[in-house]
């Protein structure tokens, strides 16, 4: 068998069980006849998309599987930033006391989808958007900017999320 | 249960005003868009989970879960798109002047 | 080393997804508020997605334009058959062929054991409206994404 | 509520139709259908609403926006951008 | 806790209205979709919370169409409002 | 003059609505109760209006489906000109 073949053979497997996994918690029933059903459709999805949803050169084995327990501290760690970030613009609102500034940094993160990960995060958590992810360049709108030092920047905004997610997807 | 529940709702509630005030008296597009991405994804959020907490274990359950998270993976991209649509129309973000800021400085230092 | 865009690998990622619940509403299509046109759709709206993030010539990649074509001609030939089939096995035009079930059921009647006779109709039935469904899931998510391609193609 | 979403839908139709410029023309649309959505789920026809968040939402304002997309633009009152 | 719902419904539905506004007067482009946004996301809120309270799991599915599509409608008018010259 | 028409177009439009869409008049139910009595044995399909868009109304389906092929036709003739 040849080494692509058997890639994308994996590509098919890989597609069909986190397909599977979604169907099965979307309709949260163990019928026999539902769970045969799903896998029926999570695999005839496989075939047809496993080309974009595991790219060619994406074979890292760490970006498929990932920690799952470092997954659920970094959830939660995510939820209870959230609302502590939202009672921070609450009050930020409220007082009127806003400074909002531009800043730019650079991401060490090598995997797309831990990326895009802390672009989430940094999106839902304390008062930052991002504007721009090029590449590892990261543009952010923050609220309350205290710095534009580059550096500085990414040790108060991303810091605390790369050091898990670099954990999780590498 | 029930109180859990009705306690996530009330935190819906606070963080869908403070949203909607922010919204409407915030300066410029960016600021908004923190308002609304932060504080309203976190207000329909607190409303699922309320949702899921209601319902208990039961079919309704799974769904909720799959809603809240594509809801959660959906909402910050939709803010992130439409940021970089300002950002690439070059909308100049709102910045208080430099007065303004050194005071602010001088009062965060004290 | 490609670069990474955060709408590119949502895209990849999500539409997956959007297919899969697609087709679980037009195979739920008897018993939740889905049916064919409404998964259609949604499939479809896979396709849009991919088209918007990665451009339409990377959805065209995976689906394209002249086999989505075909799907949707052969679609509307396939529900016409399904309903000649029941012309020629007696039961009318699109009338439920599905299966033996249907005479077995008759049979059982006039014995007088309406409950088998009940339960077997309902589930040939059942089947019946599942491929129909099926059929105009395909049809519609083809029409649907091959109109929506072949408007933003040139853009 | 019946009475409440048809005055929005009403009122955000009227508004659709006197704006000055198309784009927020198309997006007050959206809104609409959003709020009819609502609407027919609050009348107990999750089909109707179903579909209506499929097509109006998705594929309608799709093809809208590229109706947009297509002509020129011109702006009637000072909207900027 | 049935009545606690109808007063949440009764208070996205407002707060739902109470962003149209921002996407009445907005005053350019991004702010409108800031304001649709927000407005799918209480509806979406809205949606849950009549299922959860008249006990029909099928209304689900038409919220999780509805937030797909609003994502896709957000999409759609980034991407393609933003290449025009103006 | 323009104003005051559309304000009376408006009126009747809501006048119509509230009267037509309040839950209160339901007018003949005859075939209504037909269906529900009768729709899940006949065609097996627990949700009603798929019972009748599949089952006693599978022909009109059939038009319908005409209808996406025309219109998706129509869209390749016009675009690609």
């Amino acid at each position: 068998m040849q080494s692509v073949t058997r890639w994308n053979l994996v590509r098919i497997a890989v597609t069909t069980v986190y397909l599977w996994v979604g169907w099965v918690l979307f309709t949260w029933s163990v019928a026999p006849r539902t769970l045969a059903l799903g896998l029926i459709h999570s695999s005839v999805v496989a075939l047809l998309t496993y080309p974009v949803f595991v790219e060619h050169d994406e074979a890292a084995r760490r970006s498929h599987v990932p920690r799952l327990q470092f997954l659920a501290v970094y959830l939660l760690l995510l939820v209870f930033q959230m609302y502590v970030a939202s009672f921070r613009v609450l009050w930020q609102i409220v007082r009127g006391r806003i400074n909002p500034g531009v800043v730019h940094f650079r991401t060490r993160l090598r995997s797309d989808i831990a990326r895009v990960v802390l672009t989430n995060s940094i999106t839902l958590t304390p008062g930052t958007i991002t504007l721009l992810l090029d590449d590892d360049h990261l543009i952010v709108h923050w609220l309350d900017a205290r710095t534009t030092h580059s550096r500085y920047a990414w040790t108060l905004v991303a810091q605390p999320f790369e050091r898990l997610l670099k954990r999780i997807w590498v | 249960m029930t109180i859990a529940a009705i306690v996530f709702l009330g935190l819906g509630v606070v963080f869908g005003v403070i949203g909607n005030l922010g919204v409407l008296i915030l300066p410029d597009v960016y600021t908004r868009l923190q308002a609304s991405s932060t504080a309203s994804t976190t207000s329909v959020f607190s409303a699922l989970v309320a949702a899921m907490l209601t319902v208990g274990w039961h079919p309704m359950t799974g769904k909720i879960a799959v809603i809240a998270l594509f809801f959660f993976v959906t909402s910050p991209i939709a803010a992130h798109i439409i940021a970089r649509y300002a950002w690439q129309r070059e909308i100049v973000p709102w910045r208080r002047s430099f007065a303004e800021r050194r005071q602010l400085r001088e009062h965060h230092d004290d | 080393m490609r670069k990474t865009d955060i709408l590119d690998v949502v895209a990849r990622k999500l539409s997956p997804y959007m297919f899969l619940f697609g087709l679980y509403l037009v195979s739920f299509g008897d018993t939740s508020p889905g049916g064919g046109f409404q998964g259609g759709v949604v499939i479809a709206s896979g396709i849009i997605l991919l088209a918007m993030a990665r451009g339409t010539g990377a959805a065209e990649a995976l689906f394209p334009a002249s086999r989505l074509t075909v799907l949707e001609v052969v679609g509307y030939v396939v529900f016409l058959a399904a309903g000649i089939v029941g012309v020629i096995l007696g039961v009318g035009f699109l009338g439920d062929w599905f299966a033996r079930g249907a005479s077995v059921a008759a049979r059982a009647a006039t014995v007088g054991d309406t409950a088998t006779a009940t339960a077997a109709a309902a589930a040939s039935a059942h089947r019946f409206v599942f491929l129909l469904n099926l059929i105009i899931g395909v049809k519609v998510a083809a029409g649907v994404s091959l109109i929506c391609l072949t408007l933003f193609r040139e853009t | 509520m019946t009475e409440l979403l048809l005055a929005v839908i009403l009122v955000v139709a009227v508004l659709a139709m006197r704006a000055g410029d198309l784009l927020t023309s198309v997006i007050l649309v959206g809104v609409m259908s959003l709020v009819s959505c609502l609407l027919f789920l609050h009348l107990a026809a999750p089909d109707v609403a179903l579909t209506e968040a499929a097509v109006g939402t998705g594929v309608g304002s799709v093809v809208l926006i590229w109706i947009v997309f297509k002509t020129q633009r011109r702006v009637d009152r000072g909207s900027d951008r | 806790m049935e009545t606690v719902l109808t007063y949440a419904i009764w208070f996205f539905v407002g707060s739902a209205l109470v962003s149209m506004v921002r996407v009445v007067i907005g005053p350019s482009v991004a702010d409108r979709m800031t304001g649709l946004n927000m407005v799918s996301a209480q509806v979406l809120a809205v949606l849950v919370l009549i299922a959860v309270r008249d006990g029909r799991s099928t209304y689900l599915d038409v919220a999780l169409v509805y937030d797909i599509f609003g994502f896709i409608g957000t999409l759609a008018m980034a991407r393609y409002f933003g290449g025009r010259t103006t | 003059m323009g104003r005051i028409v559309e304000l009376l177009a408006i009126a009747v439009v809501a006048l119509f609505l509230v009267t037509v869409l309040s839950p209160a008049g339901t007018g003949n139910a005859t075939l209504r109760d037909t269906v529900v009595a009768n729709g899940v044995h006949d065609t097996g399909a627990v949700n009603l209006v798929t019972a009748i868009y599949l089952g006693y109304r599978a022909y009109d389906t059939l038009g319908e489906t005409i209808v996406l092929l025309l219109a998706v036709s129509g869209v390749m003739v016009l675009v690609k000109r």
